[in-house]
């Protein structure tokens, strides 16, 4: 008996400092310099502007880093970066930047025209990822002198300033990234924040970077904690941990915040843009009835409210809302919803109720979140208000929907989304509907007038007429329908009551610099 | 001289699904000091429940239903748990039939004694070591084995080991169930006349089981024969070897070899032993029974004292007597 | 003790049969659908770009030469590098994430012995009575539990509706002790960080209960086996006979000779521990090997989804051989 | 003519008059055997049991249990109620056509393996110990991820890593069978190779399956409930417990615990049902566990 008392007391012994350790609470570290923490579930990929190309790891560049042209924040005009000004040669081959003076990479490398030639070298020579924004615009990088540095473009492009502020034009230290490969140094950088420690996966703490040309950020120290999934993220939030929880918070949760009104939340268009993808050249939707069939009959409403419990827009063309030149281009030519319209072109091609058009759509659940199935289901449920439509839902993960799939022309009808790799209508429409490159994006449209119009919009250097082009482009778009616009996202971040300074523009990085705690 | 152990009117039954197996069924019997009794019977007879009894040890699902054992005039089945530990190992000790099993596989031959020793008595370690290897060194065991393991002994060998934990306290009575029996001949008559040294110089009683007459005859001052869950003849050795007046004895006896007389008929017990769940009405040993009469099948015969000291459960000689 | 290094040596060659077998199934099925590339350009970059990118990864060899050149560099000793981002080395990305993975499953392992053994006793001392049928029930209850379906019912209860502990993640902001072993906990204990202490003892509850509950039901039943089956043995009822306590007798004698199969069945069900880890750590967003591999397929990462079944094989393998010497160690009957 | 050592049919007739349960655990076999016959019939039946169509918006979104939608509805306003008793039939088809898979090739190759021997056998061998040692999961993770999603795809990745269980039972049977009288016997007097297998080792060998089966069976359901919750497992809107609860997750932090708590309830249930069921036989096939 008593040898059994011993035992319980022992426990009793192990257990109760363990008891009182949880109930301390963890308040210690709180009085300190209270950092702003920053809660996102994205992940930094590889610290290296010749390889990354993803819009997390672009934020943090800009944050740590800064091209030579930069976006004013809250709007898509651009401003001086590390480049005091440029100009352009007339013909439009030639980019000529004059530097800002004295600067120095946090490893203390003079920031000059040859460290930014031999960063972009640096890029073209490693030809990753993201080079190809460098590569198949730039001819050549030249240093006229000491602080002036000349971009040789192999044709004219009308958006090259728009180019200039990617990830891949952000100039790092010689001495801290070697010249062929990739590394991911903490140092190196020139920007308005350095890298104090980063624990990858688990937290970046930035320090403000004293040598800085331009304004202090607002707060010295500021955290990015990475999260794995977003109700912990939103937790985190509830609970304090976290004074913004950035873009990935889940319709159902920015909801529930919105309606106990403890946080702030805030919203603008962001230039993500998802849309349906038609194959075009093989049956069934080289018949262009189809195509505008289905254009007419998508339920767009209904995705955002219902998926994604408004937290995305109803979208009418390729190029975002909020983008100049933007048109509501498919509901001029279709409206809202039109199944009556969509009932009649599928009679005209041949199909009734007996006899339905049957379709396999695709979607992938791996890609674009937890809703995506839920998106699809939508679709299928609006297609088959018709009555005429019998549709298959079928799906493949990421790898092999991207990598398989899309170039071999498997689906015959698909869900797609694109984040922008530079601000410009161009990038937004392109890609998908001029012949040269829709067959890599699944498409495979060819119209001779439409590559005409991208052509002509690509060189043009008045915004003014590329306006007009851009128009024309989504009208003929939308006439056709090779691709279906669905709705465009919003960039959404919630942060405690006592913060201020979170811009969101539709440039979509969050400049951490500016955000401060009332 | 008072009786070491007294057993009166037992009953251990065992409830199986199957029924009420009644395994030892209302045995009496008496022990003094220093006496070794021979517990003969064939297997499932309920010598070693009877023998686990005893040690209040019957497993479970068998319980003792009834009748008293007293143990130095104390009624052990009166004891609670705790109290019959203290019994257990220090005045009442057993060594069981197989020694490859009856050891703990993973603890040394010194510790099995030590452990003993030191829940008994409060001793040092260092105390319980040198009286371990004192004991060792009694069964025959070279003090160098005593940090061996149980595997690495052989099966006589073993058995040492267990003798020596039995007499480690220094018992009153020892229980040995079919001691030898999983060794060879002469390892056997080794351990027997190992045995015979011990009881003689510790003064202990011993309760001898065993299947094999001609091996209890060696040891017994009395022997007990149990058929059936009861004692049927009870009687100081050398008068059971004489007379061995059940007929179960006679049939029995018969059917050992005996060296002595080689020309011997053997002869072997017709009849299967009862079934102990429905046991026969009367005289359990009835249906095999050479002499058996209407009255056997009626009633059962109770133990009659035929002369001193000599008990036998048959009608035969309730006749001779009335 | 010498044989013991030749068994040793032959249980490690007899590993590597097992793990080429793996690999080659693997590596085959990997390659029938997607490359990493695509998976991360996704229709971004010039098709060019994208073929010129996979030529430099070599992913566009014949896979017998990918498969045997892989082969070649792993019997170096060489997981090679991962196929997207910063291509690191697979090793470097091991090494990151088996920590997390390691604290996870030793805590849910020492939770699952502890309340294992103490229902597997209970039962077994309770042959056919009320609180044998009941542990009975709870070993085939809990092994029958759904990981992420009672991680989802804590995180319910624990931290949404009581809001006492974190559903997520490893430790609080700012608290990560400095890196000695990468166990959270040891480490705060190390370098006496009180507060990081807590924080990640918080962080590890939840996952290490849910996945110590559900293994814990077979060791229950284990116990419960094994100490039955002990108990029936002749040197216990001798050590009865011995006027041993009932104590010793359980635990001494009984529970000693039974762990001896228990800790053979440890080893096999290991590869179920780090199954259930696997669930656990992405139902907790726990950031370990689990949610590296699911992360990685999706990527279509061929090199580091074979280093971490190459790694994962190699655990198995090492445990089995530590379940073995250790084995060695308490039955003294075996000698290698 | 061949004196059969043990005969299976015998014996399980024998076993299976002891079912009636008496005591406790026997039970346990019964329990199950309902909890499955009942998830059965519910996938039979289950456009007659349930009230809506399961993919089909049919309420607000995600009502809280109520009257007209007993267990709620989910993020897409579908019922709960009907997605989890059409869900019956993806898990019970998914486990059923694993289970068989893995049986029939588990068994055939085990026969073929054991009896052939040689080469053979120590290839085969070497390929399902490597699978068989190694987290089951986290293969079938790979190749479902591969094979893409489907009832059949997600049923083959499953029954890759249960395959091993029956190969390695039914080759160690053969191995010790191929030694015993009764095929010596058939040896002797002339039976072909085939007639062997089939008739006199492959009828005493099936008898072991069914608690192995069971418990199997139990373990794909968990599996496919894994690959599901992982996305990897049948295509939306399928009705998948495994999947609806992740889709439940994500409500999570918002008190929606409905749309995750009951489909993974169905999880257990039917694993749990299985166990039993498992239990059970183990229990009544191996008495001496019993007493």
């Amino acid at each position: 008996m008593k040898a059994r008392r011993m035992g319980i007391f022992k426990v009793i012994l192990v257990i109760l400092p363990l008891v009182a350790l949880y109930l301390t609470p963890a308040t210690a570290s709180a009085s300190k310099t209270k950092p702003i923490v920053l809660g996102t579930t994205d992940k930094i990929t590889v610290l290296d502007p010749a390889k990354t190309y993803d819009f997390y790891t672009w934020e943090v560049f800009h944050n740590i880093g800064e091209g030579l042209l930069k976006y004013k924040p809250g709007t898509t005009e651009l401003m001086p970066g590390i480049a005091k000004s440029y100009k352009v040669s007339s013909d439009g081959f030639e980019y000529t930047f004059k530097l800002r003076e004295g600067l120095k990479f946090t490893d203390g490398q003079p920031l000059n025209a040859a460290a930014v030639k031999w960063s972009i070298d640096r890029v073209m020579r490693l030809k990753l990822d993201p080079s190809w924004l460098v590569s198949a615009f730039v001819k050549r990088v030249e240093v006229v002198d000491n602080y002036t540095v000349k971009f040789v473009l192999k044709k004219p492009v009308s958006f090259f300033p728009s180019l200039v502020t990617t990830t891949p034009y952000i100039p790092v230290s010689s001495k801290s990234y070697p010249a062929d490969k990739v590394a991911e140094p903490t140092v190196g950088h020139y920007g308005p924040y350095k890298i104090k420690k980063w624990v990858r996966d688990v937290e970046l703490v930035l320090e403000a970077n004293p040598d800085y040309y331009g304004p202090q950020p607002k707060s010295k120290l500021f955290v990015v904690k990475f999260y794995k999934n977003a109700a912990t993220m939103r937790l985190a939030l509830e609970t304090g941990e976290i004074d913004v929880a950035w873009k990935s918070l889940r319709p159902i949760d920015i909801k529930s915040l919105k309606s106990k009104g403890k946080q702030k939340i805030l919203e603008v268009p962001g230039p993500y843009i998802r849309y349906i993808i038609c194959r075009c050249n093989k049956p069934p939707f080289d018949d262009v009835r189809l195509r505008e069939a289905v254009a007419a009959a998508i339920d767009r409403d209904r995705i955002c409210r219902e998926a994604y419990k408004g937290t995305v827009k109803p979208l009418y063309s390729m190029v975002p809302m909020g983008m100049w030149s933007h048109i509501d281009a498919f509901k001029q030519e279709y409206g809202e919803r039109n199944l009556e319209l969509a009932k009649k072109l599928l009679t005209e091609a041949g199909y009734s109720k007996e006899n339905p058009f049957e379709i396999e759509l695709w979607y992938t659940p791996t890609h674009y979140g937890d809703l995506e199935a839920d998106v699809a289901a939508i679709i299928k449920e609006s297609l088959e208000e018709t009555g005429l439509i019998k549709v298959t839902l079928k799906s493949a993960e990421w790898a092999t929907y991207a990598a398989k799939y899309i170039t071999a022309g498997t689906m015959p009808i698909f869900l797609l989304g694109w984040y922008p790799d530079y601000i410009d209508p161009d990038d937004y429409t392109t890609v998908f509907l001029h012949s040269k490159w829709s067959p890599d994006m699944g498409v495979f449209y060819s119209n001779p007038t439409m590559d005409n119009l991208l052509d002509k919009a690509r060189t043009e250097i008045e915004i003014k007429n590329r306006t007009e082009l851009y128009k024309k482009v989504q009208k003929l778009m939308a006439k056709e329908a090779p691709v279906i616009p669905l709705f465009q996202g919003i960039l959404t971040a919630a942060t405690q009551p006592n913060i201020e300074g979170v811009i969101l523009d539709p440039v979509m990085l969050l400049r951490y610099y500016l955000i401060y705690r009332k | 001289m008072e009786a070491l152990l007294r057993i009166k009117n037992l009953k251990v039954y065992y409830y199986l699904r199957e029924g009420v197996v009644k395994a030892v069924d209302g045995v009496n019997f008496s022990m003094r000091k220093g006496e070794t009794v021979g517990l003969v019977g064939e297997s499932g007879s309920g010598k070693s429940t009877l023998g686990l009894s005893i040690l209040k040890l019957v497993p479970s699902p068998g319980k003792i239903v009834d009748g008293q054992i007293l143990f130095d005039s104390k009624d052990i089945t009166k004891l609670d748990n705790k109290k019959m530990r203290m019994i257990r190992g220090k005045q009442v000790s057993m060594v069981f039939q197989d020694p490859m099993t009856s050891l703990n596989p993973l603890m040394r031959i010194e510790d099995h004694l030590t452990e003993t020793i030191k829940t008994h008595q409060k001793v040092t370690q260092e105390e319980a070591k040198e009286k371990a290897a004192l004991l060792l060194g009694e069964v025959g065991i070279p003090p160098e084995r005593a940090k061996d393991y149980p595997h690495q002994f052989s099966g006589g060998m073993r058995q040492r080991v267990g003798i020596a934990l039995a007499i480690a306290l220094n018992p009153d009575l020892l229980i040995a169930d079919e001691f030898t029996s999983s060794l060879d001949v002469i390892v056997q008559f080794q351990i027997l006349n190992l045995m015979k040294k011990l009881k003689a110089s510790y003064n202990m009683g011993m309760i001898f089981i065993s299947h094999d007459i001609s091996l209890v005859s060696e040891i017994a001052d009395k022997i007990a024969l149990m058929y059936a869950g009861q004692i049927v003849e009870f009687a100081p050795a050398d008068a059971f070897f004489e007379e061995h007046l059940h007929p179960y004895s006679e049939a029995l006896l018969n059917s050992v070899p005996n060296v002595q007389l080689s020309d011997q008929k053997l002869s072997y017990i017709p009849g299967m032993p009862p079934d102990l769940v429905n046991p026969p009405k009367g005289c359990r040993f009835y249906p095999r029974c050479p002499y058996a009469k209407d009255l056997c099948r009626e009633k059962e015969p109770p133990l009659i004292e035929v002369k001193p000291d000599y008990m036998v459960k048959c009608f035969r000689y309730d006749e001779k007597r009335s | 003790m010498a044989s013991l290094k030749v068994y040793i040596v032959r249980r490690v060659l007899l590993a590597i049969p097992m793990i080429f077998i793996l690999l080659s199934i693997v590596f085959l099925i990997m390659r029938v659908a997607g490359d990493p590339v695509s998976a991360i350009l996704g229709g971004h970059a010039p098709q060019e770009q994208i073929e010129q990118i996979k030529q430099q990864l070599g992913l566009n060899k014949p896979i017998i030469f990918q498969f045997f050149g892989y082969i070649g560099q792993l019997l170096r000793g060489n997981l090679g590098r991962s196929l997207i981002w910063g291509q690191r080395p697979v090793v470097n990305e091991i090494w990151d994430h088996f920590p997390a993975t390691l604290e996870l499953s030793i805590s849910a392992f020492l939770i699952s012995i502890i309340i294992g053994i103490f229902t597997g006793t209970v039962a077994a001392t309770h042959r056919n009575r009320f609180l044998d049928h009941t542990f009975r029930l709870y070993g085939i209850i809990t092994y029958g539990l759904f990981i992420p379906w009672i991680g989802i019912m804590l995180q319910l209860l624990f931290g949404v509706y009581l809001g006492l502990l974190p559903i997520g993640g490893r430790i609080g902001t700012l608290m990560e002790p400095k890196s000695i072993t990468g166990l959270y906990v040891l480490d705060s204990l190390l370098t006496l960080n009180f507060d990081s202490l807590v924080s990640a003892i918080k962080h590890l509850i939840l996952p290490s209960v849910t996945l110590g509950v559900y293994l814990s039901g077979i060791y229950t039943r284990l116990t419960r086996t094994h100490l039955m089956e002990t108990l029936e043995k002749d040197f216990i009822k001798a050590a009865r006979a011995r006027g041993l306590s009932e104590r010793a007798v359980i635990y001494k004698h009984g529970l000693k000779n039974a762990f001896i199969p228990i800790l053979t069945m440890m080893g096999l069900q290991f590869a179920l521990l780090l199954v259930g880890a696997v669930l656990t750590e992405i139902t907790f967003s726990w950031p370990g090997m689990g949610t590296l591999l699911f992360e990685r397929i999706t990527y279509r990462d061929f090199t580091t989804v074979q280093g971490i079944i190459v790694f994962f094989a190699l655990i198995v393998v090492t445990v089995n051989l530590l379940v073995d010497i250790i084995y060695a160690y308490i039955d003294p009957r075996i000698r290698y | 003519m061949v004196e059969i050592k043990y005969s299976p049919s015998k014996f399980i007739v024998s076993k299976l008059k002891s079912i009636c349960p008496r005591k406790g655990t026997e039970y346990f076999a019964l329990i199950g055997f309902i909890i499955i016959l009942s998830i059965i019939l519910m996938a039979i039946f289950a456009p007659f049991i349930a009230p809506y169509n399961p993919i089909k918006k049919v309420g607000g979104i995600l009502e809280e249990p109520n009257g007209r939608f007993i267990l709620g509805t989910d993020g897409l306003g579908r019922d709960i109620f009907s997605r989890i008793i059409f869900g019956a039939r993806t898990a019970i088809s998914v486990t059923f056509l694993a289970v068989i898979i893995s049986l029939s090739f588990g068994v055939l190759l085990g026969l073929l393996s054991g009896y052939i021997g040689g080469k053979f056998d120590s290839i085969f061998s070497l390929v399902m110990d490597a699978i068989y040692s190694f987290p089951g999961l986290i293969l079938a993770i790979v190749l479902s991820a591969m094979l893409g999603p489907g009832i059949l795809n997600t049923a083959i990745a499953i029954a890759v890593i249960y395959t091993p269980t029956y190969f390695r039972m039914v080759r160690g049977l053969v191995l010790s069978l191929k030694e015993s009288l009764f095929v010596e016997a058939a040896r002797a007097i002339g039976a072909k190779d085939r007639t062997i297998v089939f008739k006199y080792i492959f009828p005493n060998v099936i008898s072991s399956v069914p608690i192995v089966l069971s418990l199997n069976a139990a373990d794909a359901v968990l599996t496919l409930a894994a690959l599901s919750f992982l996305g990897l497992g049948l295509p939306a809107p399928t009705p998948d417990w495994g999947f609806d609860l992740k889709a439940g997750h994500a409500y999570l932090a918002s008190k929606i615990w409905w749309p995750s708590t009951f489909p993974g309830l169905m999880i257990v249930i039917l694993t749990l049902g299985f166990s039993l069921l498992g239990e059970g036989i183990n229990e009544i096939l191996t008495p001496e566990l019993r007493r």
